[in-house]
């Protein structure tokens, strides 16, 4: 089955595919904004391989490229990339509020061969960014297991701007061990 | 008199001097203010599309379907980052947990359970809860009744983890239930639900006629969390709660007498399909219907993590002799389906990355119609 | 310039143009509903010749049914057809509320080749219904001559649900001399 | 210690533990709670680009676009039927009219100009005003700055007309003055403004230091409202608004020391053209640059009732000579544009059916750079 037909097939799913192809994506795009495929949003889940061991991908140039949904901090984050939203890949845009508390993941950075815990903190406060839609499901685990689960609305954790989610990011925490 | 009045009372004369020819022309006036019902009894072909809209979560939406039809009948505004409605057990009034902001996205929250006329689809009363509301990808656990329908049960997450408890017979916020540890709300009883804890044990709770906690067991591990969980996306059959994993192995927590048991455990899949990467996925991705005992499961080909993928096939399983009875293929992806209760079961397919419902005969798997352009981010069908 | 032309150059358009053509309107769906194309939308508006005189179009049978953009009375409609939304052309759906005041329009019925004036009420309370988008822009005026405008969100007329708009009715106020 | 609290404790351990090894790794941590701020000297070929967002009008937004890197900046989420931000003549704060129901679509309306700091892109204060503001299509003229930016002007439709007058100074409600007939406000000097009638005159109203009227002057028709009315869309350049008809005739309203004077009337087609059907069309269809003075206007070639029709085509007239100097063609149908103030100016192009801002050289009118995935349904164009 063609890439194409896939995406015809399940069109959101191809959203995150980390193949990259812009053409689809922007075609995609206002559809995406459109129908509000949004964070939480599973259907493009998983429908990632792992970037590690995952080799045709991993000299990827967008793995270095914090804006792309293929950049290796990304391998299971659940949203809209700060990056596009007028934040970074570990900062929020302008008049939100990051949320201390959230789920973390271990991802393999290319780079250096070290694989890495990343904690994907949620900015919050303000309505969807809609932009750079990124759903990766490396571990995810159901609800039943808070901190291991992308699908939770993570702002949650934030006293402050609970719960109105804007954007993800993904902070290095330490090198996985 | 002010210009605009004057404007005003022009338009009133010239609908006056009309009204006045009305009688001459061929067609009579359409009175002012008239407003549709809901059909009283509701059919069992109806089907609520509850809608998170997630690009704009403020708006949360529940949208009224009939599956005979593909008629629109209604919907309801239902604020944010909203789950779904839950009907009450004897159709008298709806349910809906919901969570408003002062100003839309930032400033005061309040949660409330709203409760809706069914006939006229608007709020006829509210139940303030605490603003606790878990926010999360919409479950059916998050929020459901007990089997007498007496208690409403939703689940909190801040992250600290609770059950806010609702009497729907004195329609009060009557308390909230600590559950350290464990998730969701699924009914066992009149008088009892369990939790999922993180270590793959049920927390089983059981109240008194007021709401309130008379016993709490933390059972022994009914789940293999390390290697391959089953979704919080149980369906429940009579006395049995079902549950799927990641990799389609079928867990069944039985209610005894005894407590809350493991059933028989066997798998959606054979060993070939198992090697085709055949796995079940998708939002809500199965689905029940009794007499026979039936379990729907959306099905697709794909690695380990894709077990929230939709699918284009639709595996019905007899859950007596536990075996495969027909593969369904569907017209488009699905991450959600729902089957009706009745006798000539309807099976609606919908799918967040959409906004169309498809409806098929439940019974021979045959394509029925399609209904376009439902809210859009469809997330859980729920059926009277 | 071919009609699939002119639709790639303003999709939204197309929605409100009367010729039929079910599948652009079918592609169009998931999109229009997705960027929110709605009642007050514009883009849709004038795309339309007048019903009346409009020979080819006269005799249409979209001209007769109540859920048609092409609906006789929808000459000068601006919304989402209250017929695709649990109401009909001239009732509400359950729950919203009828404004009372509002602006009015003048159609031509091919069934009796006669003019009626036509009130077109928004039915009120709840959020935007979302279906059988309709634009048409007979006789519009500008924001200054208000009971001749369809720019202004007529729900602001009632009091009781003021001023979410859910979708429009068009009903027969009385034949127009 | 509940076992939640046990679990994020745990993860804090996680996290300890996993910094013990960081210094090992070639990857320092990254800071938890850094939030990016937007440079305190606006560039002038920024553009906040508005969003009413049809579909869910509880949710309005302005999104702050930088023209040169096509960066996205951040946003401000602006609530119900929200029609654009106004930005104070100093730059050092951002006002913005607002809408909010105490349940998302019902109960309490409540309206109030918010009050943002436009370095953090977070409200600095709320000034409450009367639950009026006017429900339309979003235009300019709906909310606008005397000269001095002394006095906010805020439309409202009840349907009884009026303006909300907020001072900016002490941020507080001033007044709400009647304009019974007379729609919008189009300020005229530091403490005047003019609402356009029904009848196709101005009312011209004069404000005292404190916001109230001291003379009101309803002026002999400037317009002709009949055969060929002007839209409200009209732009300001210096002591001159320049309106413009479905038709495509300018009519120009002079600020003189003797009132409100109509100017030279001309036409932006031809006769060949207006036999060819070129008319202007849009939501925010004509901008204006100064030195020299410029006037742009979306065109297209339609019928009489495509007066709000998005066009291809941008024409570029010389306002002295009333010339057309150039055409420019757009890659996508437009129905707003906006040119920057400065002397290398951008012009921007959006859609309401579409999510993609255009920006273009506005001198030479050559292509730039498209910015993708903007909104669900821009409408206003605002630069500093």
């Amino acid at each position: 089955m063609s890439r194409f037909d896939r995406w015809m097939e399940a069109s959101s799913r191809s959203v995150a595919r980390r193949t990259s192809r812009r053409g689809l994506l922007g075609a995609l795009g206002a559809l995406l904004v459109g129908v509000g495929v949004l964070p939480l949003l599973p259907v493009a889940r998983g429908a990632e391989k792992p970037v590690k061991g995952d080799e045709p991908e991993a000299g990827h140039p967008e793995a270095q490229d914090p804006t792309s949904c293929n950049y290796w901090r990304h391998c299971a984050i659940d949203g809209f990339l700060c990056g596009c939203c007028g934040g970074s890949a570990s900062a929020c845009p302008p008049g939100t509020v990051q949320s201390p508390i959230t789920w973390v993941g271990t991802c393999h950075n290319p780079a250096d061969g070290l694989d890495y815990v990343i904690s994907y903190n949620d900015c919050c406060g303000k309505s969807s960014c809609g932009r750079c839609l990124c759903n990766r499901n490396e571990g995810d685990m159901p609800l039943y297991v808070p901190f291991r689960s992308n699908d939770y609305d993570w702002c949650t954790g934030s006293s402050v701007a609970n719960i109105p989610y804007h954007c993800s990011t993904a902070r290095v925490l330490a090198r996985a061990t | 008199m002010s210009r605009t009045v004057r404007a005003a009372a022009l338009a009133a004369v010239l609908v006056l001097t009309c009204r006045g020819h009305a009688a001459a022309s061929a067609l009579t006036p359409d009175p002012l203010g008239v407003v549709a019902t809901v059909p009283a009894a509701a059919s069992p072909h109806w089907v609520w599309v509850n809608d998170v809209v997630f690009a704009h979560m403020s708006d949360g939406q529940a949208l009224l379907v009939d599956g005979d039809s593909g008629r629109f009948l209604g919907m309801l505004s239902t604020g944010f980052a909203f789950a779904r409605v839950v009907l009450a057990k004897d159709g008298k009034v709806i349910f809906s947990p919901e969570t408003y902001f002062s100003r839309g996205t930032r400033g005061t929250r309040t949660d409330v359970v709203t409760l809706y006329d069914p006939v006229h689809l608007s709020p006829v009363g509210e139940i303030a809860i605490p603003p606790k509301r878990a926010a999360n990808m919409p479950m059916m656990a998050d929020s459901e009744l007990t089997d007498d329908g007496a208690f409403l049960l939703i689940y909190n997450f801040t992250p600290a983890q609770s059950i806010t408890v609702v009497d729907t017979r004195s329609r009060r916020f009557a308390g909230e239930i600590e559950t350290p540890g464990c998730a969701l709300a699924y009914p066992t009883g009149p008088r009892s639900f369990f939790s999922i804890c993180a270590d793959g044990a049920l927390l089983d709770v059981h109240l008194d006629d007021a709401g309130h906690v008379t016993r709490r067991i933390h059972t022994r591990d009914m789940f293999d969390v390390s290697s391959d969980p089953v979704t919080e996306k149980g369906v429940r059959l009579g006395s049995r709660w079902l549950f799927v994993s990641y990799g389609g192995k079928v867990y069944s927590v039985d209610i005894t007498p005894r407590g809350l048991e493991p059933g028989a455990r066997w798998s959606l899949v054979s060993d070939a399909e198992r090697r085709q990467n055949w796995r079940p996925g998708g939002l809500q991705q199965l689905a029940v219907h009794a007499n026979p005992d039936r379990l729907y499961a959306i099905m697709h080909q794909g690695g380990p993590e894709t077990h929230k993928d939709p699918g284009k096939e639709v595996w019905v399983y007899d859950l007596r002799r536990r075996q495969r009875v027909q593969r369904i293929a569907l017209r488009s992806p699905a991450g959600s389906i729902q089957v009706t209760r009745d006798d000539k079961p309807l099976l609606f397919a919908a799918f967040m990355g959409s906004t169309r419902l498809e409806v098929y005969d439940a019974k021979s798997g045959a394509y029925l119609r399609s209904v376009e352009n439902l809210g859009t981010t469809p997330t859980l069908l729920v059926t009277p």
